[in-house]
């Protein structure tokens, strides 16, 4: 083993050591149980920043990547899967907003579970996400993937069911979970596909023999499959990702996730797990490439859960359920992306998103924590003096994710909505603008209803709000270093930033299949009307924000806002009822899927086993029918014998004999 | 290769070793109870030592059984005492030695009265069950597998619940009708045998009848026989409904058993016999037989979401989950029986431990029923985690050696035909849902009324009931993280079972 | 030409009017009486003078014995017939002290059934017999052949071996018969006082009790 | 007519039948006895018959008769033993009141 | 004349032996009444001498005096090997009843002299069944087995249960003896002979040429008689009323005698007058044995199915038991002439009846014990909590239980296996019977089992009586229990009765 194979052993058996350890002894570490999950993760994080550096800026690895087998997990025959791990350009993108957001959380878990009697079980959840969410990142075949998927989501399910006495957190938990295997469904269908198809499940093409990501191609091009296989591949595995990564109609998780303590919130249901989908699909592109009815399918869902979350999102109470939705709305737009042959530019929102939504998750959870585990805006307002980091920062994410300029959402979804038109999907573009607008007037909202205007915060909980300690604080300030950053740094000038640039070897031949012509990125013309509007519909959204409901010392116009709701009221209803999908999913799984259950067990119980029991039955009862003969009375004895030597003698004489 | 090993019997060792502890059992006095039970723990113990030997001493890479040992039993008909083992079977033997001092010991508390008679039933099923593993003399084949019966029949019976003699007498007749059959079909195949060769030797043994080539109708038949003997014993849809009242009234070591070995019993016979023995009819049958695993494997989830009662719903989980092994082999894909195999094995330790931890709270509470329970998690937390872990490890978590069996037998279906795997699959969602509604109802939450009415009885595992579920943790992990510890001990027999059959492979529809 | 009993009787060959031969008239006779007799006997309300019929009819038969030339049957079942089985019959009607009694105390309820029954046993035995060329049989009958009878008895192995057999099993019967219908004359310890009968179904938790042996 | 060997079979088959229908019909434990008595002497005229037409066997079908006889003997002592016995138990000699056992 | 040589003495030694054997009893009870241990030391060790004479005299395999069968008295009698094997049967049987019934009878004040002297001379006539060679030896033997019969169930004169299945008994048997009787007389009268080989090549040179087509009414007439008087004694379906109430009413270890005694003998009765006598016309008759067949064990297991009185139960388990015997004597007929599978049918039929005498009596003497106290019922309900009272007694029944419903590797499992083997040899509608005869055997389960429930899974009444074993008693049991075992599980003996049977089968053909 080389010295970066171990280090990527480490970076997994770090946090799962971790995870152990925390389990064991935990619960004997009572306050100081992070003591052993923070450390840990802030080695993975170095460990992770090492490789990162190596990938990215050395090269080290090749266009290729690090490859590596840990040992043979799965010798079924010729069904051979290896333990095997990548590293490439992908993989260290990720890597990145993995282990930062990741650390980071765990920092400022410490302070905000620090009065959780279970904070030990918390840590030892996290830490086994960790480790999760790094094997998922750095698998190199289906299956190894498929395993770290299923287990990230056992990570969300512990973590969202954290306060397991609470009825609605385990059945939020309880929900994310099976949502999520229904796409899982799919997912393992889609691995078998790969395998009957190519009979190997690695990602690409090693020492160890050629991968999927060549193999595939080579069969649609040999004609060995028909495009509608591919096509059948390439959404099965699609509805993988749209499980975990929350797309309708698989989106109905998500916001019930946030029963979950806002860290994990951020974490995993904000900034990393949720984009695994994305993460995938980016991986599979190779796949997604070959056939453009899936890609336009992965657009459209992308684009239509961007507009549809977003839509909730404008008029839900609980602060942390608009965020929920926002990065369904967020999710929607990197799925878009995706469709439309953006693959780095996906990427890119992802890693954007991912720092300014860690950000926004872990500032409400700083409110929440404010205005002691209140999550309803109505009963905050005016909080902005009185936890100012939180306020600035959280201002800073939402400035952020509503796609102002220079700020690092602007380059990001700029980018995808920009690609879209540019690659033909006008209607992507469309809505993708629309959504733009509703980002920054729900991101207003949010801002307005919870730091200005007057305070509705209940008067005995008043006096005693306070700025977070500082172990929450500074992750704060630290995440939002590179909301403001990061679009500059890696993102311009757009299309051939920095990000690009890495990412370029991974989407090459995606890029190449999909015949877009990369015309390079110029401040004129197409480009820079679409950059403009970009900019001019979250300009919009956000002003629309400022007016209906202040900013510092604005005054908010409820009379407005409710004479606006009014007008709309169907509409306002529909989305405050988050277009009554849990009502449906509620009609159609629970009532009727129950109904079906207790027909089936009725039909079990008084159908199967009912003819089991009738047979029995029956046996008895004609047993005692023939007990009948049985009289008891010897004349009838000696009639039957009688009859009987009359049957035999007649038939001896007239039916054998005959 | 330890070489002393190969001086011994050491199968009949194994297979014999719990008689002897059943005669030592048997003379010792009635009152004494620590000596009856300690006396059976030990000799549980000696016989899994045995097959530990047996399984560091095995030869994965060698065609055909291994120790194999032969003596003439019933000379007049060909009839041998003939043992031998392959991976296969001694994957299954370790795990019926293991679950049975699992069980011996899981027995120390619950079982107060009768313990004599407990522990010589226990014993000797013990005997039945690894014998019929071993065998490969049709005739003790059938011996081991009616032995299994009796001691089981008492187990349920005697230390039953309420409704334990309906139950009981249920499970004996379905599983006499089958084998009865099987005896038929075995009788048949052996006459079809002399009357070909001429000569009854060899009429019985597995090897030859394996290698012999029965005519077509005689296929049929006698697979009809043997299947519905193995159908019966899976159990497969529509042929269970003795498994959810056997597993209410039998008591929790019983249910372990029962569902980590004796279930396995008939997905055994599936692969050693009924199908390499009737290649051609297996074929004829196999879709009608995956279909059955199929909605054994829906059916049998979309039940256990509704189930009242913690064993029953356990119990409906199992015939899904042997859906999956009956569906593995028959589609006779290497990948399939590879799946079906560690699915067996799987199965038997997840639901062992299910079924522990459901004996574990029965002992408390007196009840099973998922509605008095709620919110253990704060009052039993280790309990809840274990019952977390085997929930998880039940649905097929990736880790956990559900989810290689699973896994491994959807890729062998889909292999054969894409549709069965998506069926199949469905037992994904559905495994997910009834599992952790379960989970969901008893562990989380506010402690229940009911739960706060037992008191301080209500007390979290003890060191007994951990040492019971320990060794099940680790293997269920231990599999799942290095499956091929055991794809590889039985993969030169898999590969032997798939050259005899050449599945007619399905395109992508 | 009369032949067997008849023959050394200086009768007309036939009976006069009738035209019949001497002996037929008495087979018909015979057979007359024999039936009529038997026919009372099944139907006969008084079962005392069923037991007479039945002498009737033996006595009847033994004529037919006769006719039919076989003397030493004919003697043989007016000794053991009517001279010990009816008496033994009669003192078993005097022991269990049968009276007459209406027609429902003497028919069972089936009787019809078994009428016809009977009827279907009889018509199948003719039938059969009727329509079967007997390959040994001769033209007519033969005359009686009682030394030889005698011989046979004595020297033939199979009725040597019989008569043995015969004697054990008189032997038993008798033994096992005087047992049985010997009266006991104190009940012994452990019998029940008075021998209870036990009626089906009896209620399941019975554990003990009746008097059913 | 005497001379017919038919004739005596017929009438030894409607002895063999009047005595059935005794059997099936009557209730008495004698009178089912004494059915069975006429029953055997049908065989038995069945048996003389054969004798008297055939003559080979014309002593064996005696010497049969005879034994046929000292079965019904033994037949008799034996049933009436059991008569008695039961008539005793029961103070009945109607077979079909002994009906404690049936199903 | 008469020629009485060696060979005679020692051909009719054995039934002489027995029948002087009951006079010793009778008369020695005449000088020394009341003694009743010493007539059973008696009557054993005359019976256990005379069964060793059995042997010495032969003709068994490589043993004997007589080598092949000996005929005597003009081959009125002949000892072959069915008669030493029918021989030393009876006379194990009755050994055992002899055994087991003093205890039973004592406290019911009944002696034990006649009740030896009738059981000695019953099965004095079933020997002569087995050696006859003459139907009038045969019907005289018959007479002699069954007239003691009649007066043993009736033996508890002062029961009025007892003299109730006496007098249905005596009645029904007289019935059909003069049935019988009919049938002989017509053959006599058609053939011209009563003796067994005589009729036999009669039929094989020219009657029986073409089969029953060839025969006359008359002749057709009798073997109707025939057929009907024997599927009486061995009460099949449909004569075979008399069973459930004979052996209901008479003393336990009388109607254990009358369960396999007269079977056993009228088996022998069948196999004399079927396969010896008219083995030539058996394509004609075989349609008759199998419908016998299938009725006989099917009404015979629904009927046991409801019973709540074991000693009833076991009378219409009996009558099953005659169903599958009758399976075998179906399969001879079936096979082709010359066949092995003809042979194969004979062997089963005895040895059906060798390993179903020793369990059938073993269950009967478990009653038999049971009932030692006067007043205790034969109600199941007896049985209650018999595995706490008397374990080792409950252990004996559950061993003769699952032997009967023919669970391996007991005496009636292998007894099934002979019988459905040999069916499955001729193939065709046997093959249809062997599956009807598994049902069946399933179906029994459910019976036999239910005393199980009793014994280990019911509580005791609280009133039960103690239950103390009579040394003879257990002498009794542990002969049966060791019968039962041994044939089944200890290969020479297994082997010795196996061969016994063969020869028994090969003399008959």
């Amino acid at each position: 083993m080389t010295t970066d194979q171990i280090f990527v052993t480490l970076l997994l058996a770090l946090p799962l050591s971790g995870f152990a350890l925390t389990a064991l002894v935990g619960r004997r570490l009572h306050t100081r149980a992070w003591m052993i999950a923070v450390p840990v993760l802030i080695a993975t994080w170095a460990i992770a920043m090492y490789l990162v550096y190596q990938t990215l800026f050395l090269h080290a690895f090749g266009d290729e990547g690090l490859h590596f087998t840990l040992y043979k997990w799965v010798p079924a025959g010729n069904f051979s899967i290896d333990f095997n791990f990548a590293v490439d350009a992908l993989t260290a993108v990720v890597l990145i907003v993995v282990t930062s957001i990741g650390m980071l959380v765990h920092v400022y878990s410490i302070g905000y579970m620090a009065h959780d009697p279970g904070r030990w079980r918390f840590f030892a959840y996290l830490n086994l996400f960790m480790f999760s969410m790094l094997l998922l990142v750095l698998a190199d075949n289906f299956m190894l993937l498929f395993a770290a998927w299923e287990l990230v989501g056992l990570s969300s399910y512990l973590l969202i069911g954290f306060w397991y006495n609470r009825k609605s957190a385990a059945l939020a938990a309880k929900k994310a979970f099976i949502v999520n295997r229904v796409g899982d469904f799919g997912f393992a269908l889609g691995i078998a596909a790969v395998w009957t198809t190519v009979g190997t499940l690695n990602f690409t093409t090693t020492e160890a023999g050629p991968g999927v990501f060549q193999l595939l191609p080579q069969a649609l091009e040999s004609g060995a499959i028909a495009p509608w296989m591919m096509t059948g591949i390439a959404l099965l595995l699609f509805m993988g990702a749209m499980g975990k990564s929350a797309q309708f109609p698989l989106h109905v998780w998500l916001p019930d996730a946030m029963e979950g303590p806002t860290p994990v919130s951020a974490l995993i249901h904000a900034a990393t797990m949720v984009n695994a989908g994305v993460y995938f699909v980016a991986r599979a592109n190779p796949i997604f490439a070959q056939t453009p009815d899936a890609m336009s399918l992965v657009a459209a869902v992308g684009i239509f859960t961007a507009i549809l979350a977003a839509s909730i999102a404008l008029t839900q109470r609980d602060i942390k359920r608009v965020l929920a939705y926002s990065t369904l709305s967020q999710l929607g737009y990197m799925f878009a992306g995706l469709g439309v042959g953006a693959f780095a530019a996906a990427i890119f929102h992802l890693m954007t998103h991912g720092f300014f939504k860690g950000l926004l998750f872990l500032g409400s959870g700083s409110v929440i924590h404010a205005v002691h585990e209140e999550q309803d805006m109505n009963k905050m307002g005016g909080l902005w003096r009185k936890i100012p980091i939180t306020h600035w920062t959280m201002l800073i994410g939402s400035i952020a994710i509503a796609g102002i300029p220079p700020l690092a959402g602007f380059f990001s979804k700029d980018e995808i909505l920009a690609s879209a038109y540019k690659n033909g999907f006008q209607t992507v573009w469309t809505i993708g603008v629309i959504v733009a607008v509703m980002t920054g007037l729900y991101m207003f909202r949010l801002m307005g209803k919870t730091f200005y205007g007057e305070s509705h915060v209940d008067p005995h909980i008043e006096p005693k709000i306070h700025e977070s300690p500082r172990s929450m604080t500074v992750p704060l300030i630290l995440l939002a270093i590179p909301s403001v950053l990061l679009g500059l740094v890696i993102g311009w000038p757009p299309e051939s930033g920095l990000l690009h640039q890495w990412l370029a070897p991974v989407f090459e031949h995606a890029t190449e299949t999909l015949e877009l012509h990369e015309a390079p990125f110029v401040f004129a013309g197409i480009d820079a009307t679409l950059l403009f509007i970009g900019a001019a519909a979250a300009a919009l959204g956000v002003s629309f924000g400022i007016w209906f409901f202040g900013l510092f010392g604005f005054t908010q116009r409820q009379v407005t806002v409710e004479r606006l709701t009014d007008t709309f009221r169907p509409l306002y209803t529909a989305s405050f009822h988050k277009w009554w999908f849990d009502e449906l999913n509620d009609l159609i799984f629970v009532r009727f899927g129950g109904f079906v259950a207790r027909a089936l067990w009725w039909f079990d119980v008084r159908v199967v086993d009912g003819t089991v029991n009738g047979i029995a039955a029956l046996t008895q009862s004609t047993g005692r029918g023939i007990r009948q003969i049985q009289t008891g009375h010897v004349q009838n004895y000696a009639l039957g014998i009688a009859a009987g030597l009359l049957v035999i003698a007649i038939t001896y004489i007239f039916v054998v004999a005959r | 290769m330890i070489d002393f090993v190969s001086g011994l019997p050491i199968l009949s060792l194994i297979t014999f070793t719990p008689l002897a502890g059943a005669v030592l059992i048997a003379f010792l006095p009635r009152e004494r109870l620590n000596w009856i039970r300690w006396a059976a723990l030990g000799t549980a113990l000696i016989a899994w030592a045995f097959s530990l030997l047996l399984l560091t001493s095995f030869d994965p890479g060698a065609a055909g059984f291994q120790f194999g040992e032969v003596a003439d039993w019933v000379p007049a008909f060909g009839i041998q005492y003939k043992l031998g083992v392959d991976g296969i079977s001694l994957a299954l033997v370790v795990l019926t030695t293991t679950l049975t001092w699992i069980s011996i010991l899981a027995s120390f508390g619950p079982i107060k009265e009768r313990v004599k008679e407990y522990m010589i039933s226990f014993l000797i099923l013990e005997v039945g069950m690894t014998g019929v593993f071993l065998a490969l003399d049709m005739f003790l084949f059938y011996i081991f597998w009616e032995l299994v019966l009796i001691p089981m029949y008492l187990i349920i019976g005697i230390w039953g619940g309420a409704n334990r003699i309906y139950a009981t007498i249920k499970f004996v007749l379905y599983t006499l009708v089958g084998s009865l059959l099987m005896l038929v079909a075995i009788l048949a195949m052996a006459y079809t045998y002399q009357a070909h060769t001429g000569t009854w030797v060899g009429a019985f043994d597995y090897l030859t009848l394996h290698d012999f080539g029965f005519d077509p109708t005689l296929q049929f038949f006698a697979f009809a026989a043997f299947f519905l003997a193995f159908a019966i014993k899976v159990p497969m849809f529509p042929f269970h409904t003795w498994l959810p009242d056997a597993h209410v009234e039998a008591p929790t070591a019983g249910s372990v058993i029962l569902a980590g070995v004796l279930l396995k019993l008939g997905g055994y016979g599936l692969l050693r016999f009924a199908v390499p023995l009737f290649p051609d009819a297996a074929h004829d049958w196999a879709p009608l037989v995956i279909v059955l695993s199929l909605i054994g494997i829906v059916y049998g989830a979309i039940v256990a979401l509704v189930q009242p009662d913690l064993k029953k719903l356990v119990a409906y989980s199992s015939v899904s989950h042997m859906g999956f092994v009956t569906l593995g082999i028959f589609v006779f894909t290497e990948q399939g029986l590879h799946g079906a195999l560690i699915q067996m094995i799987a199965h038997g330790i997840l639901t062992g431990g299910l079924f522990l931890l459901v004996g574990v709270i029965y002992e408390r509470t007196h009840d099973r029923t998922i509605a008095k329970m709620g919110g253990l998690a704060g009052r039993l937390p280790v309990y809840s985690a274990i019952l977390g872990f085997f929930v998880l490890g039940s649905l097929g978590l990736p880790g956990l050696a559900g989810f290689i069996g699973e896994f491994v037998t959807i890729i062998g279906a889909f292999d054969f035909y894409p549709w069965v795997a998506a069926i199949a699959a469905l037992a994904m969602m559905l495994g997910a849902a009834y599992l952790l509604f379960m989970y969901q109802r008893v562990v989380f939450g506010d402690l229940s009324d009911f739960l706060k009415g037992i008191g301080h009885h209500l007390t979290d595992l003890n060191r007994t009931e951990i040492v019971t579920l320990a060794p099940l943790v680790v293997l269920a992990t231990g599999f799942g993280v290095f499956p091929g510890l055991l794809l590889q001990l039985w993969q030169t027999p898999v590969t032997e079972f798939v050259a005899r059959l050449v599945p007619a492979a399905l395109a992508f529809p | 030409m009369p032949t067997g009993v008849l023959a050394d009787l200086a009768l007309p060959p036939f009976v006069p009017f009738l035209n019949w031969a001497w002996d037929d008239l008495l087979f018909l006779l015979l057979a007359g009486i024999m039936l009529a007799a038997a026919v009372f006997v099944v139907v006969g309300r008084n079962i005392v003078r069923s037991g007479v019929a039945m002498m009737l009819c033996f006595a009847a038969l033994a004529g037919i014995y006769v006719l039919a030339g076989a003397v030493i049957v004919a003697a043989a079942q007016v000794l053991i017939y009517i001279g010990a089985i009816s008496i033994l019959v009669l003192f078993a009607i005097m022991l269990t002290q049968s009276k007459s009694g209406p027609l429902s105390l003497v028919f069972h309820r089936q009787a019809w059934a078994g009428l016809l029954a009977a009827i279907g046993v009889a018509l199948l035995l003719i039938l059969s017999v009727v329509n079967t060329e007997w390959p040994l049989a001769v033209a007519d009958r033969l005359w009686s052949v009682t030394d030889e009878v005698a011989l046979l008895l004595f020297t033939d192995a199979l009725y040597v071996f019989a008569l043995q057999v015969i004697a054990v099993l008189l032997t038993a019967a008798v033994i096992g018969g005087v047992f049985i219908a010997k009266r006991e004359e104190s009940a012994d310890p452990g019998e029940p006082a008075a021998a209870t009968l036990e009626r089906q179904p009896r209620p399941a938790d019975a554990g003990v009790g009746g008097g059913e042996a | 007519m005497s001379h017919s060997l038919d004739a005596y079979l017929i009438l030894s088959a409607l002895l063999f039948g009047v005595g059935t229908f005794g059997f099936l019909a009557r209730r008495n434990a004698i009178a089912m006895l004494m059915s069975i008595e006429l029953m055997l002497n049908g065989v038995n005229l069945a048996a003389v018959a054969f004798g008297a037409f055939t003559p080979e066997l014309q002593a064996h079908a005696a010497l049969i008769a005879l034994i046929v006889m000292a079965v019904a003997a033994a037949e008799a002592t034996v049933g009436l033993a059991i008569v008695i016995a039961i008539y005793r138990n029961r103070r009945t000699p109607l077979v079909d009141e002994y009906s404690s056992m049936r199903e | 004349m008469i020629s009485v040589d060696a060979h005679t003495i020692l051909a009719l030694l054995p039934p002489v032996g027995v029948a002087l054997l009951a006079l010793i009893v009778v008369v020695v009870d005449m000088y020394r009444p009341g003694r009743d241990r010493l007539l059973v030391g008696i009557a054993v060790g005359g019976l256990a001498l005379l069964m060793a004479l059995v042997v010495v005299i032969g003709p068994l395999p490589g043993l004997g005096l007589l080598t092949g069968a000996q005929e005597v008295f003009d081959g009125a009698y002949v000892r072959d090997s069915l008669t030493a094997l029918v021989d030393l049967l009876l006379m194990a049987i009755a050994l055992l009843t002899i055994l087991f019934g003093p205890d039973y009878l004592r406290p019911r004040g009944l002696p034990a002299a006649e009740f030896a002297a009738m059981l000695l001379f019953a099965i004095t006539g079933g020997m002569l069944i087995a050696g006859a060679h003459d139907l009038i030896v045969l019907f005289l033997a018959l007479e002699l087995l069954v007239l003691p019969g009649y007066l043993l169930a009736g033996y508890a004169k002062r029961d009025g249960l007892s003299t109730e299945g006496a007098i249905k008994y005596f009645l029904l048997g007289s019935f059909s003896s003069a049935i019988f009787l009919f049938g002989l007389v017509l053959t006599f009268g058609y053939i011209g002979t009563t003796n067994i080989g005589e009729i036999a090549s009669s039929i094989s040179a020219t009657l029986g040429a073409n089969g029953f087509k060839s025969l006359s009414p008359a002749l057709l007439m009798g073997l109707a008689l025939l057929t009907t008087g024997a599927a009486f004694k061995i009460a099949a379906v449909p004569f075979h009323y008399w069973t459930p109430d004979a052996y209901q009413g008479s003393p336990t270890p009388v109607t254990g005698y009358l369960s396999v005694g007269p079977k056993v003998a009228a088996f022998a009765l069948i196999l004399r007058l079927f396969v010896d006598a008219l083995g030539g016309l058996k394509a004609d008759w075989t349609p008759f044995i199998v419908v016998l067949a299938a009725l006989t064990m099917t009404l015979g297991n629904l009927v046991a199915v409801g019973q709540d009185n074991i000693k009833r139960m076991l009378a219409y388990s009996s009558i099953a038991h005659t169903g599958y015997i009758l399976v075998g004597l179906a399969a001879f007929g079936a096979a082709p002439v010359g066949s092995l599978a003809e042979q194969a049918g004979l062997q089963a039929v005895l040895f059906y009846s060798v390993a179903y005498s020793f369990m059938n009596l073993g269950a009967f003497a478990v009653v038999a014990a049971l009932q030692r106290r006067p007043g205790v019922t034969s109600q199941l309900a007896t049985f209650a909590g018999l595995g706490r009272r008397a374990p080792l007694l409950a252990a004996l029944m559950l061993l003769f239980l699952l032997s009967l419903t023919g669970i391996p590797p007991l005496a009636g499992f292998w007894a099934k296996w002979y019988v459905i083997q040999s069916a499955l040899q001729v193939g065709g509608w046997l093959t249809l019977l062997a599956v009807l005869t598994v049902l069946n055997a399933a179906a029994a389960a459910f019976y036999y089992l239910r005393v199980a429930v009793y014994m280990y899974m019911r509580e005791p009444a609280d009133s039960a009586p103690a239950v103390e074993l009579g040394g003879q008693t257990r002498i009794g049991l542990g002969l049966a229990a060791l019968g039962t075992v041994a044939i089944g599980l200890v290969p020479p003996v297994t082997i010795a009765v196996i061969t016994m049977a063969q020869q028994a089968a090969q003399a008959l053909l």
